[in-house]
């Protein structure tokens, strides 16, 4: 994969629930302000470089939303 | 870059109907990763009953038995004598195990049945709005017992795993919780034990999950977790409750 | 008289409470009213809907194929239900959430910002009741007193403390007719 | 007669059975009636009533099975997979001769189905319910106000003939608000006592709750004995509505919600010319045969329309008998029929006008 | 065709089970069928085959459910109460499209009843079973012989439409012996691979088996799909035998034991110049229908003779549709009609002669 | 003369219709002796599901229910609910309780309802003919097991009163034998108790007593006796599981 | 041809097992034949009966209210049998157990004191082979040979051993006539 | 109550199981040549007078056959 991302979301899937912010240790996942076509405040991480691709993220979400991917 | 978490293949690409932040999420996604990574997905048959996962057949990528309410380990049971070679599992709720399913899941467990159940307790009837569970904690307010569980009348919460540790044919019963993602990769390695103590043949295995239910509860997910924390383990404590000798 | 609503959004936008203020508006004017809310929780997430109906007369089923106006509160809903509103009927689409138009020339539209407003007033959550304000006013049914005499009877317990807070959405939705 | 009050209608059955003097009620969650015990639950502890969430379907039968024989006015409800779970208990009940009363909000089925509206248990409610001879009297309600005005009643017939009464909606007599009065309510505590009833033998013989007879001719006796109640009930409860009968051409028979939308369906094709009538069975068991039979003489044609693919329309034919075609009209798996298609149906039955 | 064997009925039901290629039977003790369930548990080791006594119907019911939806033939069977108990899981297994075989050897009801020899559950085999709009392929012989022949038909039956078979008896077929031949066994190994059976997705997209369906019109459709499965067993599927309807006056109409007694009253009532002739209905659902209304063209009356207070009746009544009288002549709870009787009823509708 | 032995109040003077030898005539009188010892014969009311003891109904001199089968303990919960105030027992055997009726014997105990439960073992499915009940022994011949019990298809010997004493509301689980005067007068002493803690208001108790299927075992009475002792006792060892502070 | 016979007894007389031999020799002889127990182990104790019939025709119904023979081994089985037998039938009574006489005097009575013969032979377990072979050679319906080569069938696997004390039983019973 | 016997059987439900011979202290209990109605050699004390009224035949009884009585 040619991914620049370390994590990625898949926005449309995404419910808003917001259980992967707090297990971020470097505290970069946020809401976003708008709303995808279920109505929902989507997670987002706008500083990629602070990822230390560690997944917690994605362990934690309940709607497999996340993807992390690691330098190898 | 190398993937170091994302979509399994034993799940379809289908979004789950799940409720905001309910951790049913986690299971089916913990549970499919360990399918793929026994490399089981085509030898797989899973049996989901009524509940609030009773779509699992449309997530699930395998072969999906979709089970009445509480009857799922006869459903599995009727499958796995036609294919003892096959990997046969159920997913069940705490209103689907603990309630309606009382005498199928002591009789599967009590037969040895080959099979692997994993048992989701969220302490409340999810799908049908809200209501108490044999599981239910005391005090717990639920649509029909609206002003908190009264143990007088409607018993204690049912410890369903110790009681089923007492037959001889269940062989694993442990159980875990998914509040946080150290006990999710906790819950992810017992669900492994159980499926491979089925693969070799040893006997019934039972993992119980503890598991939130944010919109019954009436809570936001991130408090449905602390509740989950601060009020379930207490009554539920996880751990392993009874291993066969020589597994893992 | 005979008037058919369906109101639709998402589930959390208070839909099912605004069908009951009407119906129970209804029934304090001596109407045959009848609420029927699309249910299934069995099913979670997703959208809600009811059909309100308040009518002169017996009212033969509490379902509508062809409803007088619809209140939409989200994109999904207006798709949904725009095709079944009666030729010459009345949409209301809160325009916050719906950005897109109208493709029917046969019904009158009305947008209400209702998200807006009710974010101006200071709680989200009472987007519903500028909506309700503005059907109540444009549509003439049952009077808006009645409305808010209702709210008591049909807010829980709980709720009644944002009486005051329902009666300004509701005062709000006045505005857009 | 009270205030008007806006209620749902599972609320609405739940608040007439406090009302008719109900103090137990065991069940286990089924949507779409989980509304009646959750308001049972609610408002029992204020009349010292008692609500228990039993482990299964076929134990909240049981459960009502035992409080009925001790002497209780005791109710149950469900949706169709859980009625069919009950089955077996209702049989008991039935053969031992309890009053009690069981709540049907039918959804689609076979198997899981569906939770949306259906008719589709109109065989087991009114036939084949479960083993043996026995029939459940059966009401149908097709407004809020009629179902707790049945419910009420359900509770005074099941008394009079010792005999389990099963009230049928659907989601939408469930789930719809509409006004309601309700009727003074009974005082439990008033009730004649039941002198069969096992409340321990105190200064009498034993009282014995039961259905088993070991001679055949034993049990062909109460068999007999049973019939002879269900034949009274056909005299003496057969309860149904007419519309339009006087001049119809075309008679639509239909119960609860199909009912409701055939008579706009009327409404619409009497504007268009057709003479349509209908008669609403109130009571499914026992089924207005005589009055269908009758008016039979004098109309062209019967209409069933139901919600199922074809069950109360043979009760229809039975009680037609060859006199007149009986058509049939159905939605099923939970799609309720709209008023249009109905008059499609009359139009094609009917002819052009 | 081999060799004439002396067995009961339920032994040689389960031999003609194994015959028909079933491997797999899960059940839950009762009599009058116990000797069923044993007669396997003793023979199919020898064939490899799996007994499974489950820990209720109701899991039996479920057990199944899940087999036929692995693929395999599998068979349960029980009497009335046990049936009852049967009756979600056979609606969800006729939802979800399943073959299985299910044997009800009846006995007097209802609740607990008796043991003895009964036809009451014939409303719930045809019409009421459970839940929802479904129906089984319903199969009634009269002697131990068709009582296998059948068996093994019912396997074939319930593999062509993927549609749950139920074979009714009584005590009497049940319990007795007579002499019977059995056809060639069945290697199950050689039958048709299902396709749409859960055994593991290798290669291919999963396999689900379910009969939820949450969109109103799928469900709809489903049914649809299921009701054109029933109406093709209706042109395809009846099954009856005629006796003496060349000339008759009257007509019984009579399954399973009752017919064969019912030939009996025939022979004797003929004697005494009376022309009765006979419909046996071999297959319950699909019910002989369209030869019943025509014979109704011929005859001056029927007589329907049942164990139990009426229910077949009503198919006759539907099926003559008013063209003549349908009389009925039932014992119940246990008690066999004798011969004797039914030629007392022959007089009373043919008068004196 | 003074009567040390003899007819007790509480049964009706009807002969019963057990096998000869069959102790389920030992364990009917010693129910009946408790009843009239506590004086609650107009107080009683109990509950008999099928089995061969379906005709309880005819013998204790109480007002009785014949319940399915099964399902005494939900019908036994349906009575004691409308009569806090009367003494409800239920009469059970092994197939009943141990089988069809699992559910409804957990949950009864789990709530701890207020009745008191007669649980007769005998290893069979007497009434029907000597099936297989999931407490056959191990190897153990019926004509459902006609080659003796494999337990890695049946599953063992399923000991139901150990794993009731897991449920909170079960405060006094105890197992008993008949099968010789010592032993039964043990068992009338554990009845008693079980009965003293129901009209104490205590919670769920259960009485099983181990008894004898001459018919279906295929033995003579006293070789039934013996079987008993020298077989079921291992599997099912006698003694309290389980007991309140404080009863006695 | 056309014989129908009630056989009864204590459970343990070997009623069944008399009923399906001769059922058997039937079968053997090419003719139509069916058994039916009195059926019901969900009530131990009491008494065991048992309905054969042989034919040249079809069987209607394996039950018969009005049987040409009975054959009895106690007294309850003949007060309960006997009011049923045809006029001109026969009853086979177990003298042994049964000191009454018969009441009726349009029916042939015949006594065997099946269990003194039995135990004369050694093993009252017997009494029913006495009483078969004094009914197989009174009515002559099937050859006493073909009964003697059908036990072998009819006997459990324990019981083979036994086949020469049943033949000799049965043969004791010829003398009763 | 004024019995001569200090043992009584009810010989018509006696069933003939002989549960009550081994558990007789005294062992005076037999089992009659005779049968009862219901096909039973029942069960029979000769020697009354041996009989110490200890009770133990009828604990055993399974059918109330026995009642015992003893000198006040
Ligand atoms: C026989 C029957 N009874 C009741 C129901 C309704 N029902 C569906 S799911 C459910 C329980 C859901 O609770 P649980 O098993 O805890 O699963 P959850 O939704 O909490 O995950 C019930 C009662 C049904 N479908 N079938
Ligand atoms: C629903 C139902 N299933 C099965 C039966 C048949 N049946 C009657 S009693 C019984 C079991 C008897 O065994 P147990 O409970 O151990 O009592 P026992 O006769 O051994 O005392 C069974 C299976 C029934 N009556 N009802
Ligand atoms: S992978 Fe780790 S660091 Fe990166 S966003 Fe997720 S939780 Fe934060
Ligand atoms: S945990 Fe998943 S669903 Fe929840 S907010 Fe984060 S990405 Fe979205
Ligand atoms: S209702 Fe509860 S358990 Fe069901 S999906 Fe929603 S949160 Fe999860
Ligand atoms: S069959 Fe067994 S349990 Fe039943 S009465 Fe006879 S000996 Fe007792
Ligand atoms: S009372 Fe004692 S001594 Fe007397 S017969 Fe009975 S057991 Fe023997
Ligand atoms: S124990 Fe009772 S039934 Fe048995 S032989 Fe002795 S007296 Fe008779
Ligand atoms: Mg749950
Ligand atoms: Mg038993």
């Amino acid at each position: 994969m040619e991914k620049e991302k370390s994590v990625v979301f898949n926005e449309e899937r995404c419910k808003g629930c917001e259980l992967c912010v707090p297990v971020c240790p470097v505290n970069i996942i946020s809401m976003a302000d708008d709303i995808n076509s279920h109505g929902y405040h989507y997670a987002q991480v706008k500083e990629q470089d602070k990822c230390i691709s560690c997944a917690m993220c994605a362990t934690m979400c309940p709607d497999v939303v996340i993807s992390v991917y690691k330098e190898e | 870059m190398k993937e170091v978490a994302g979509y399994p293949d034993a799940l379809t690409d289908k979004q789950f109907h799940y409720c905001p932040g309910c951790t049913h999420g986690i299971i089916h996604r913990i549970v499919a990763e360990v399918i793929d990574e026994l490399d089981i997905r085509e030898e797989t048959i899973g049996v989901a009953p009524v509940g609030c996962s009773v779509l699992a057949y449309e997530y699930f990528n395998v072969d999906m038995h979709e089970a009445s309410h509480g009857r799922a380990p006869a459903v599995a049971t009727g499958i796995k004598r036609v294919h003892p070679d096959k990997f046969v599992f159920t997913y069940q709720g705490d209103g689907d195990l603990a309630s309606i399913g009382t005498a199928e899941i002591v009789h599967a467990a009590n037969r040895g049945e080959l099979i692997s159940t994993i048992f989701v307790n969220n302490a409340i009837y999810g799908m049908t709005g809200g209501q108490m569970a044999p599981t239910s904690l005391e005090g717990q307010k639920t649509t029909t017992s609206p002003f908190g569980r009264d143990v007088r009348e409607a018993g204690h919460p049912i410890r369903m795993s110790e009681m089923l540790t007492q037959l001889d044919g269940a062989v694993y019963i442990t159980r875990v919780s998914v509040h946080d993602p150290q006990h999710i990769k906790q819950a992810k390695k017992a669900i492994k034990k159980a499926f491979k103590i089925q693969l070799e043949g040893k006997g019934f295995a039972l993992v119980e999950v503890l598991s939130t239910c944010p919109t019954n509860w009436g809570m936001k997910p991130s408090d449905s977790i602390e509740w989950l924390k601060n009020n379930m383990m207490e009554t539920y404590p996880l751990g392993d409750l009874k291993t066969p000798e020589g597994v893992e | 008289m005979n008037e058919e609503i369906i109101m639709a959004g998402f589930g959390g936008q208070g839909i099912m409470l605004m069908g009951k203020l009407l119906t129970y508006a209804g029934m304090k004017e001596d109407k045959e009213v009848s609420w029927m809310p699309s249910y299934g929780p069995e099913m979670r997430g997703g959208t809600a809907n009811c059909t309100v109906i308040i009518s002169d007369k017996r009212i033969p089923s509490p379902m509508s194929s062809k409803p007088d106006s619809i209140i939409v509160m989200n994109l999904p809903s207006l798709d949904k239900f725009l095709p079944k509103v009666k030729s010459g009927g009345t949409v209301f689409m809160n325009s916050s959430l719906i950005a897109e138009e109208v493709t029917r020339d046969d019904v009158k539209v009305i947008k209400v910002p209702a998200n807006e407003m009710a974010n101006e007033i200071g709680n989200s959550k009472i987007a519903n009741m500028v909506m309700l304000g503005s059907f109540v006013e444009e549509k003439n049914i049952v009077k808006p007193e009645t409305v808010k005499e209702s709210l008591e009877k049909v807010l829980s317990a709980r709720n009644q403390k944002l009486i005051d807070l329902n009666v300004k959405a509701l005062e709000k939705g006045k505005e857009f007719k | 007669m009270g205030e008007k009050v806006l209620m749902k209608g599972n609320e609405a059955i739940a608040e007439a059975a406090i009302r008719a003097g109900c103090r137990y009620f065991f069940g286990y969650p089924i949507t779409p009636q989980s509304e009646l015990p959750a308001y049972l639950a609610r408002k029992f502890p204020e009349v010292g009533g008692t609500f228990l969430q039993a482990e299964s379907e076929v134990a909240a039968s049981n459960m009502i099975y035992g409080a009925a024989g001790a002497g209780a006015r005791v109710l149950t409800s469900s949706s169709s997979p859980g009625i069919s779970l009950k089955a077996e208990g209702i049989s008991y009940i039935a053969g031992a001769e309890l009053p009690a009363v069981i709540i049907n909000i039918m959804r689609g089925g076979p198997g899981l189905g569906s939770i949306q509206p259906s008719q589709a248990d109109y065989f087991q409610a009114t036939k084949g319910m479960a083993h043996g001879d026995f029939s459940l009297t059966v009401l149908a309600p097709s407004t809020v106000q009629e179902a707790v005005d049945l419910t009420m009643e359900a509770f005074e017939i099941a008394d009079r003939y010792r005999n389990p009464v099963l009230l049928v909606g659907d989601g939408i007599i469930g789930q719809m608000m509409e006004p309601v009065e309700f009727k003074e309510a009974i005082d439990p505590d008033e009730l004649p006592k039941k002198e069969w009833a096992t409340d321990g033998a105190k200064g009498r013989e034993p009282n014995v709750i039961n259905s088993l007879a070991l001679e055949p001719e034993d049990l062909e006796d109460h068999n007999m004995k049973l019939k002879a109640k269900y034949d009274k009930m056909k005299e003496e409860e057969v309860r149904y509505e007419e519309l339009y009968t006087d001049d119809a051409d075309i008679i639509i028979v239909a119960y609860g919600t199909t009912a409701r939308i055939s008579s706009r369906a009327i409404e619409m094709a009497r504007k268009e010319g057709y003479k349509v009538g209908m008669i609403r069975p109130i009571t499914l068991f026992p089924f207005p045969t005589d009055i269908i039979n009758e008016t039979a003489d004098r109309v062209d044609d019967f209409l069933a329309v139901e919600m199922s693919t074809g069950q109360m329309v043979e009760d229809v034919r039975l009680a037609v008998n060859g006199k007149k075609p009986v058509h049939f009209y159905g939605r099923t798996g939970g799609v309720v029929p709209s008023p249009e298609e109905i008059v499609n149906k009359i139009k094609e039955i009917g002819g052009e006008k």
